[in-house]
């Protein structure tokens, strides 16, 4: 047997080659005793050593380990912002109640696991590497996700999002089975050409393998109607992995639906067009009309989520340049405002009684200054109130848009943002316009405050800097790019030039 | 200096005052304010001489002079500059309008002396004087309407002047709006003719008008009638009169000036001002002229009938601006100023008289409590009767000739003319009856309670003023005339006005007796030379015809009113009760308050309700409403389907994958 | 033996996972139920790659197997887990977050 | 006689599909999908994939499966009960399942791809045996095997996190017996 | 010289955040004085008589996106700017004379409102418009919202709620908007250049068809911002929640930015769209003109009577843009200047009055006169310049207006004027039913009838010495203002010039 050991780019993979390592170091630190602590520290360092390797690589696209991967700038972008979402997601996680229910050293291994699971989704350009990551993706996410022990909901997000995540990848592997069978290839640049070859342009076939696979891309960027499941496991999980996965998951998921839609499948842009501008459609609505009179933040964070998905799919149907910089752009946007709400949800969390009912940020603008300008402003940004990163982002959407010829779409973008501004605002009014009256640390409160699953009270945690620091950077990062933008449209950009250049 | 600069400085003192006189209504005490806004007007008045003089100076034809100080808004083709127009017709405005005021401005400041807002007072009556002297010399449509805007706020706030009575701010109110409307007329007028010539100034209207209209072509009937909506409701013609009778809410004084003398005479002016387009609309002179008669005689009917004194004086100067109106419709323009002056003169009169009874009587206006106050009163009932007497036109009284001159001249003019004359006369000998029903109701007969403390101890204390109308104690404090209240007979000034005014009652005639002299209209000639009705001259026969039957009619006239009112005392009683429907129709002013209730008022409110409780609920906020109903509706359905099963979960993600896969199929070749 | 055949076959056992995880109720069987999807996929993959006639397919059903047994661990260790927590095993109970 | 063996073990893979979602006990559904692996794995042999096959009997009848029968012993099969608290859940769910299948063969029956009518092209000898695969697997799916290595070992720690009682130990053994527990016992061999 | 006008008030704002509670309001006052010192200067130094822009300002702010921070000053946008600049000096001050909660951020937010405003007239390119015109909302909503009057116990909404109304109305258009601004750009770009800038999109027009749905979406952002007939929804509620002295330079002000929008951006850019839609926009505009005064003299809370006045006054600027001739335009132009020279006062006086009273309701006032002569006096003027009184600055705003609607549509001339007869009712009627009559009640005689305060008067007069300056010079503002609008016009009526237009007749 004559075995040609592959061409391997170590430069290229080294940011994978990074977490991997780190991922083994943490989990090695959970073993030895006076290692427990420094778990969070190895995090962020091997967090940051691979931060620093993917920067290294900017600017420089090379296709990876015989065509399973491509690092170009789309996959750094999203690689990074998953990254900085996973660094302040260990920053939030500190004296988190789930990091001492699954320990920190188990915790952080399987927050680097989901990170590199995203890494290498944002650069697969087959559909085995395609697979197997976004299942690198989800299953620490599942685990993450139910790591609060002690609460049922907890349990249940967890559950909930094993089971309906297996089936959406099931589906998703069907449809890869479809695609292969129709192309006898595996990876997206011979899949394009099978499809040419084969002459199996609109062949049912194939159409199939494509709604499959955005059966399975959709449901894991929580598009209507395969969204059920965000409010649920959002409200569920632990805030700081709510946090991580709210941003995170959807930045590596729409990095492969930008890869995939464009490399694979860009010669049926007719007959999948329509359909994923009719999604984005209807998860603008669904995502906007959900968010209404809901009382738990989170909950209500992940029904605009499904909307913001609905906006950023917006991006991927215009399948151009100028649209994947807008998505891009509007991840990098929605990492920032997203993290400063988050911040304060788990401030509050942590200091009332309330859990993240929207009773526990009221009055928040006189008791707790610090938290509400960051919640203000990132309510205002996820509402694309001008002088916000958010503004920017639906402006730049907006125009991909509107030079794709899906106006009709902008429209919808439009409408969807005046409906979203009953819940956001909401949440502003009770925060500066709540009835001074009520103290938030008042009588015990409908929910199950005195039962095992209540977390302990730290009147204190308002203040603490790892909650204070991240809302308060996120925050300005938000109203800086607001003001600013060009930095990050650069940024985005290249992104956008690295599929279409 | 020219008659311009002079016209500026006729402007200049009134506004002055008013200014000096408002801003110091703490500093100045209160004698120096009606000081200052005396003589205030009296410059006015003297620079309006001068004004006259230089005029005279220069040739007949040469005699109109336009001056203006800056653009006031002058872009996109409009000429708006804020200027003014100097020509006899102007200067005899003036002198009229300034010489009236000062006397009255005399006789108010006897007049006013108890009334705490005497500042005020003065104040509001110069800013009166400065607006229609606006009014008259503007040389413009537009600061025409700035002017006539002016006086119509400057009458609201006089009429209104004792602002904590319902009465008063409610007719103050009603004199204003129905003002509005006649401005309203005013701009439209305004808009049209610069639509059609385009431009607002008088000296090029006049020049273009007649080359760009032909004779009663619409545009110019439409501008001829809009200007006459303004004249109407200034000077109170029908319909829109219904503001001057309550008009006499104000303080006395303003009765006498601005709703006897001056402001109410604009309309006649504007007409006389603007004869070259009435001319050229001869179907919108005759409305006027018919209208005119119409409340000349309606006015006249009222008159015969009012119990409150003022308001039947008040109707008398309807029907007198009734003829002026006739008459420089008819196209007797300098007979129809000449009327304005001679009425001018013998109204202010009269309202000063009355004032002083008025006042006796505690502003008790019922003629029916008055009597005996021929011997309580001298000096005023005196002047009283020449004010009447030249009202009903005796022989010799400037009233006399006034109106017969406008009457002959429309028997001159012939054709369907003469009904004016007929008719006129007849107005006439109701005018005669009705001005002597006063003077024999108030003064002879056995004193009332009031006179008879006045003979006895020349002055009267009266129980806390009530508002007659409705009866509820004044607030003195206000500035109503006080309890302690000293007659105003005795105070000089207004004995000088009184006896001044008396004088030109009674002889101001004599400036142009037929065949004798004619100042006045010599003196207008130059306005109206270019007018084609200005050769039309009654013959010397005609005007003493006239004079004669009307001298005739005038005694005819009084001595109906002696057999009435002094003879056969029980007469009008039983004519009343013979005449009742036709006596309740007048009583009750032919019902037009009511009429224009009906018809604007209550549909106005009405639609106010409609939009407040209906439209405005249910469409306006159902809009917002309905939406965020929908909305929210489609949040519960969304919430409902997201009911907690994982498996239904499962199920809406397969079945959204059918639809997706069912579509792909559909679509696929 | 038509390759036809065996996908007709997968998409079968496809349907018939899908049915499984919507009717029933303990997680375990929905866990299984999850298994067969998954390997209906593989079915369909291996057919596939002996129509084209290369392995890549197969190395594919190879993985996927190993993606199963991950979630089928993590799946067994929740439940598991739930168990602990004395909640009855039964997918239907867990609905304490919704609306 | 390929035919034969096709429609056997399809019918065995069917069978045990149908078996897992139609048995009231989770053991037995356990039991149903070894049979349903076990015919799949045959079929793999059919389609001439040698390791396939192999890896389907030893990672999954072997190890997954066994794994199964543990938490299932553990945890105790309950069986549910008949009523169906979702609305229309019982009469979509069918329907739900024939769209599926009709919609997948239909577009694999009308699919203008020749090749799915036909066997495939006689491949050469070693087709799918080990050496072929394990090339693959070194050489192209390079990355993949080693993600796939990653992937194990991260489930692995989660299902400690998940399962470990090393915290609040006094959970382990519930004080009194979970209402399902006898049975389990009774069930496990 | 722009950017310093535009940014002055947030540096003092961001400032005041460090100053102690006490002093804050009075470096808000400093802030706002600094600003007006600016405005006058750039008046002062303005060209009049060109159409061009002057102070113009303009760098790449967002290259990739084509939007450029470009600002510039033309008779459109000075005196607004300068009004701007004196409504929030009078606001400010008269808010820094009295106590507020919260002092540090209810000031900072004033400032940053002025900034947004003064922005979105400043902005010569469209993005940027449609930036600060969405911008400035946000402080009104929170100083409405966290600073004003709950009403749920009249039967109202709450503050917030109110607010929450207010801003979802308000919004609704500006995103339309936001779509239609980048459909514009990007129609106009086909493919070549990505600009967001005014001039330059004028240069090349849109298609006919796109020019229709493109206007009706800026139309709607601008008509309900007014706000005009069957768009008001939002209006009562908050004005009858918002703080007065927010209020008055809200309604001051933004009112007219709607306006003005139609006047920079909808007539240059959508010519053929304006002519299309020119009588539906007149009738609304009529319609807000009728139902505007005829609501004012029904209401009986001071709030509402001046809101809905200002709805009947937005009807008669709109009527006169849409009358598409240079005269009409003008008037506009005039007319919003004078508009909120007299409604701010308005509130001002409203804000005193309920002070003395104790309530909102004219029924509830009355009599003042007699102990409060100088603010009688003033309110009067005010009353006047609100009826648009013959010789003040409004007849001539309405006369011009007016005067171009006549020539352009003689029978919506005339239906328009029966507006200016209701507006002296309601006018007047304000003025009387709380200065004159009777006292309503006898226990509080001493509280109804008091002088205004010095400090008050300080921020009144000199507003009233405005009006009254203006109504004596018009031109000044005419003579500036007319060469842009006229140019800005005669991209619609087929370029005749006013003077081509005179020669006509």
């Amino acid at each position: 047997m004559n075995f040609h050991e592959p061409h391997i780019d170590y430069a290229g993979i080294s940011p994978v080659i990074a977490l991997t390592v780190g991922l083994c170091v943490v989990l090695l630190s959970a073993v030895f005793k006076p290692l427990r602590r420094s778990a969070p520290i190895l995090t962020m360092l091997t967090l940051g050593v691979t931060a620093g390797l993917l920067i290294w690589q900017w600017d420089d696209p090379k296709t990876l380990i015989t065509g399973a991967l491509r690092l170009d700038d789309l996959a750094i972008s999203i690689s990074l912002i998953a990254i900085l979402m996973a660094a302040f997601c260990v920053v939030l996680s500190i004296r988190e109640r789930a990091t001492e229910e699954a320990g920190s050293g188990e915790y952080h291994a399987l927050l680097l696991g989901s990170v590199m699971g995203m890494v290498l989704l944002a650069q697969a350009t087959n559909l085995v590497s395609f697979f197997v990551a976004l299942e690198m993706l989800s299953i620490p996410l599942y685990i993450l996700c139910a790591t609060n022990l002690r609460r049922e909901g907890s349990l249940e997000s967890g559950l909930k999002y094993l089971i309906v995540g297996s089936i959406g990848s099931a589906t998703l592997l069907y449809g890869m089975a479809f695609l292969y069978g129709g192309t006898g290839a595996t990876n997206f640049a011979g899949i394009a050409d099978g499809i040419v070859r084969n002459g199996l342009d609109g062949d049912p076939l194939i159409l199939i393998g494509i709604a499959m696979a955005a059966v399975g891309l959709a449901f894991k960027t929580s598009i209507a109607p395969f969204h059920q499941w965000t409010p649920d496991v959002y409200q569920g999980a632990p805030t700081p992995i709510t946090a991580f996965m709210a941003v995170a998951t959807k930045a590596a998921a729409f990095a492969v639906f930008l890869r995939f839609f464009d490399v694979a499948l860009g010669s049926q842009l007719d007959s999948w067009q329509p359909a994923l501008a009719a999604l984005a459609a209807i998860s603008i609505v669904v995502g906007n009309v959900g968010a209404l009179g809901q009382d738990s933040l989170k909950r209500m964070l992940g029904y605009s989520g499904v909307a913001q998905a609905g906006y950023m799919l917006g991006g991927v149907v215009v399948l151009s340049d100028a649209g994947t910089s807008s998505v891009v752009f509007y991840l990098a946007a929605y990492a920032f405002m997203n993290l400063a709400a988050f911040a304060v949800i788990v401030g509050r969390e942590r200091e009332t009684i309330y859990g993240d009912d929207i009773r526990a940020v009221r009055g928040l603008g006189v008791e707790r200054p610090l938290l509400a300008w960051p919640l203000t402003i990132s309510m205002l940004a996820l509402a694309g109130l001008p002088a916000t990163a958010g503004f920017i982002g639906k402006l730049y959407l907006i125009e991909a848009l509107v030079e794709g010829d899906y106006t009709w779409l902008a429209v919808f973008i439009a409408v969807g943002t005046m409906i979203s501004l009953a819940y956001y605002l909401r949440v502003v009014a009770a925060m500066w316009m709540g009835p001074e009256g009520e103290s938030v640390t008042g009588a015990t409160p409908v929910i199950a405050g005195a039962s095992p699953e209540a977390d302990p009270v730290d009147p204190e945690a308002g203040r603490r800097w790892y909650i204070v620091g991240p809302a308060l950077f996120a925050a300005a990062a938000t109203v800086f790019f607001g003001i600013v933008p060009q930095p990050l449209v650069e940024f985005a950009s290249h992104a956008g030039a690295s599929l279409f250049g | 200096m020219s008659a311009t600069a002079w016209a500026w400085l006729v402007l200049l003192f009134p506004l002055l005052g008013s200014i000096v006189i408002g801003l110091g209504y703490r500093a100045l005490p209160a004698k120096v304010a009606g000081i200052i806004g005396t003589i205030a007007i009296g410059l006015a008045f003297a620079c309006g001489v001068a004004a006259l003089v230089s005029l005279l100076g220069d040739e007949p034809e040469a005699r109109h002079h336009a001056s203006s100080l800056w653009d006031y808004a002058s872009v996109a083709g409009l000429d708006i500059k804020l200027g003014i127009f100097v020509d006899p017709l102007s200067v005899f405005m003036v002198l009229i309008v300034s010489g009236v005021s000062t006397l009255i401005h005399l006789y108010s400041y006897g007049y006013m002396q108890s009334d705490e807002g005497y500042h005020r007072f003065f104040s509001y009556l110069n800013f009166f004087v400065f607006s229609m002297l606006l009014l008259v010399l503007a040389g413009n449509f537009v600061l025409l309407i700035v002017g006539w805007a002016f006086v119509g706020f400057a009458s609201y706030a006089l009429i209104s002047f004792w602002y904590r009575r319902e009465t008063a701010t409610r007719a103050g109110m009603k004199a204003f709006v129905i003002n509005v409307v006649g401005d309203i007329g005013l701009v439209l007028a305004a808009f049209l003719i610069f639509r059609e010539l385009g431009t607002f100034d008088y000296g090029a209207v006049f020049e273009r008008a007649p080359e760009t209209f032909t004779t009663n072509e619409w545009s110019i009937t439409a501008i001829c009638l809009l200007l006459l909506v303004g004249a109407f409701a200034k000077s109170a013609q029908l319909p829109l009169h219904t503001w001057l009778p309550d008009a006499m809410e104000g303080p006395t004084p303003v009765s006498s000036l601005i709703h006897a003398a001056t402001m109410v005479t604009a309309g006649v002016y504007l007409i006389a001002r603007t004869h070259v387009l009435f001319e050229l609309a001869p179907t919108a002179a005759d409305i006027a002229a018919f209208v005119g008669l119409a409340t000349l005689l309606v006015a006249a009917t009222m008159a015969l009938v009012m119990t409150d004194l003022k308001r039947a004086i008040a109707y008398s100067t309807m029907s007198q601006i009734g003829y002026m109106i006739m008459g420089v419709s008819i196209g007797a323009y300098s007979a129809g100023m000449f009327h304005l002056m001679t009425h001018a003169f013998f109204k202010a009169l009269l309202f000063m008289a009355a004032g002083s009874i008025i006042a006796a009587m505690a502003n008790d206006q019922n003629i029916d409590r008055m009597s005996g106050f021929g011997k309580a009163m001298r000096f005023t009932s005196i002047t009283f009767v020449c004010g009447a007497l030249a009202l009903a036109a005796f022989p010799g009284t400037s009233g006399f000739f006034s109106k017969d001159e406008i009457l002959a001249f429309a028997e001159a003019r012939g054709g369907m003319y003469l009904i004016f004359t007929v008719f006129g006369y007849v107005g006439a000998l109701m005018t005669a009856v009705y001005s002597f029903r006063l003077v024999f109701r108030v003064l002879p007969g056995k004193p009332c309670k009031e006179a008879q403390e006045l003979i006895d101890t020349g002055h009267v204390a009266h129980e806390a003023p009530k508002n007659p109308a409705t009866g509820e104690p004044e607030d003195t404090d206000v500035g109503f005339p006080g309890a302690e209240h000293h007659i105003a007979e005795q105070s000089a000034p207004m004995r000088v006005a009184m006896g001044v005014l008396a004088f030109g009652a009674l002889f101001a005639g004599l400036v142009q007796v037929p065949g004798v002299d004619d100042v006045v209209t010599k003196f207008l000639e130059p306005v109206f030379a270019a007018s084609p009705l200005e050769q039309i001259h009654p013959s010397l026969e005609q005007d003493y015809v006239g004079l004669g039957i009307g001298g005739f009619i005038a005694l005819l006239g009084i001595g109906i009113a002696y057999l009435l009112y002094v003879a056969r005392p029980e007469l009008p009683g039983k004519l009343e009760a013979r005449l009742r429907p036709l006596h309740t129709l007048f009583a009750n002013k032919w019902y037009f308050d009511e009429a224009i209730d009906f018809l604007v008022v209550r549909p106005a409110l009405a639609i106010g309700r409609f939009a407040n409780r209906v439209f405005e609920r249910f469409v306006v906020d159902g809009l917002v409403s309905g939406t965020e109903g929908t909305v929210r509706g489609a949040g519960g359905v969304v919430r409902a389907v997201q009911n907690g099963f994982v498996r239904s979960y499962a199920l809406l993600l397969i079945a959204g994958f059918a639809g997706l896969a069912l579509y792909f199929l559909l679509s696929s070749s | 033996m038509n390759t036809e055949w065996f996908i007709v076959l997968s998409a079968l056992l496809f349907a018939t996972g899908a049915m499984g995880i919507l009717i029933r109720r303990s997680p375990m069987v929905i866990l299984l139920c999850l298994e067969l999807m998954l390997n209906a996929g593989n079915l369909a993959l291996v057919a596939f790659s002996r129509m084209v006639g290369n392995g890549q397919g197969q190395v594919f059903a190879v993985i996927v197997m190993v993606v199963a047994a991950c979630e089928v661990v993590v799946g067994l260790g929740l439940i598991v887990a739930i168990f602990r927590r004395r909640i009855p095993l039964n997918v239907d109970d867990l609905r304490e977050l919704r609306g | 006689m390929e035919e034969v063996l096709f429609f056997v073990s399809a019918l065995g893979a069917l069978g045990g599909a149908l078996g897992v979602i139609a048995m009231r006990n989770p053991f037995y559904s356990v039991l149903a999908l070894i049979v349903h692996l076990f015919s799949l794995a045959s079929l793999f042999l059919l389609l001439t994939s040698a390791f396939v096959a192999a890896a389907q009997v030893v990672v999954y009848a072997g190890a997954v499966m066994v794994l199964y029968v543990f938490v299932v012993a553990y945890v105790g099969g309950g069986g549910e009960s008949a009523w169906e608290p979702i609305p229309f859940q019982r009469l979509l769910a069918p329907l739900l399942g024939i769209a599926l299948f009709v919609e997948l063969s239909v577009a694999v029956l009308s699919s203008s791809l020749l090749a799915l009518g036909t066997d495939g092209p006689d491949v050469r000898a070693g087709f799918g045996d080990p050496a072929a695969i394990g090339r693959l697997l070194l050489e192209k799916f390079l990355l993949p095997f080693e993600a796939a290595s990653i992937l194990l070992l991260i489930a692995a720690v989660g299902a400690i996190v998940l399962a470990s009682n090393r915290r609040d130990g006094e959970r382990d053994t519930p004080d009194e017996p979970s209402p399902n527990r006898e049975e389990g016992v009774s069930l496990s061999p | 010289m722009s950017s310093a006008i535009l940014w002055m008030p947030l540096a003092f704002g961001l400032v005041g955040l460090f100053l102690p509670k006490r002093a804050v309001g009075w470096w808000a006052v400093l802030g706002a004085v600094v600003t007006l010192g600016l405005a006058i200067a750039v008046a002062i130094g303005f060209d009049s008589g060109s159409s061009a822009l002057q102070y113009a300002v303009d760098e790449p702010w967002i290259s990739g996106l084509g939007v450029d921070y470009s600002l510039g000053i033309d008779g459109l946008n000075l005196f607004l700017i300068l009004l701007t600049a004196v409504l929030w000096t009078g606001g400010v001050a008269f808010a820094a004379f009295r106590e507020q909660e919260r002092p540090t951020t209810f000031y900072f937010l004033m400032l940053v409102a002025e900034t947004a405003t003064l922005g979105s007239f400043l902005a010569q390119d469209l993005l940027l418009f449609v930036l600060f015109f969405d911008l400035m909302l946000v402080p009104f909503y929170f100083l409405f919202g966290a600073w004003g009057h709950d009403r749920s116990a009249e039967g109202g909404l709450t503050a917030s709620a109110a607010t929450l109304k207010m801003i979802v109305y308000t919004l609704i258009g500006s995103l339309l908007m936001l779509v239609a601004a980048i459909a514009t750009a990007v129609l106009a770009a086909d493919g070549g250049h990505l600009t967001f800038s005014i001039a330059a999109l004028s240069e090349h027009g849109l298609t006919e068809g796109s020019q229709r749905w493109i206007f009706w979406f800026f139309a709607a952002a601008f008509l309900v911002k007014m706000p005009a007939f069957l768009l008001h929804g939002w209006m009562p509620d908050a004005y009858r929640a918002a703080p007065l002295p927010a209020l008055a330079v809200f309604s001051g002000v933004l009112a007219k930015v709607g306006a003005y929008g139609f006047l920079r951006v909808v007539l240059p850019l959508f010519p053929d769209a304006t002519v299309e839609f020119q009588e539906v926009i007149l009738v609304i505009a009529l319609a807000s003109i009728l139902y505007g005064s005829v609501m004012a003299f029904t209401q009986t809370n001071v709030r509402l009577i001046a809101g809905y006045s200002s709805v009947a006054q937005l009807g008669f600027i709109t009527a006169g843009i849409f009358a598409l001739s240079a005269d009409g335009a003008d008037g506009a132009v005039l007319q919003m200047v004078n508009h909120g020279l007299v409604v701010a006062p308005l509130f001002v006086i409203v804000a005193i009055l309920a002070e003395r009273t104790g309530s909102e309701d004219i029924r509830e006032m009355g009599g003042m006169a007699l102990r409060a002569p100088v603010l009688a006096a003033l309110f009067l003027i005010v009353a006047l310049a609100t009826l648009a009184m013959p010789g003040s600055a409004n007849f001539v705003g309405e006369f011009y207006i007016l005067n171009g609607l006549f020539e352009a549509k003689i029978v919506f001339a005339c239906i328009a004027i029966s507006g200016v007869a209701m507006s002296a009712y309601y006018a007047l009627r304000l003025y009387q039913q709380t200065m004159h009559n009777r006292l309503p009640s006898v226990q509080n005689q001493g509280l109804l009838s008091r002088e205004i305060g010095v400090r008050d008067g300080l921020v009144l007069v000199p507003l009233v010495l405005c009006i009254v300056g203006l109504a004596l010079y018009p031109q000044l503002i005419l003579e500036r203002t007319a060469p842009t609008v006229d140019k800005q016009v005669a991209a619609v009526s087929g370029g005749d010039s006013p003077e081509a237009q005179l020669a006509k007749k």
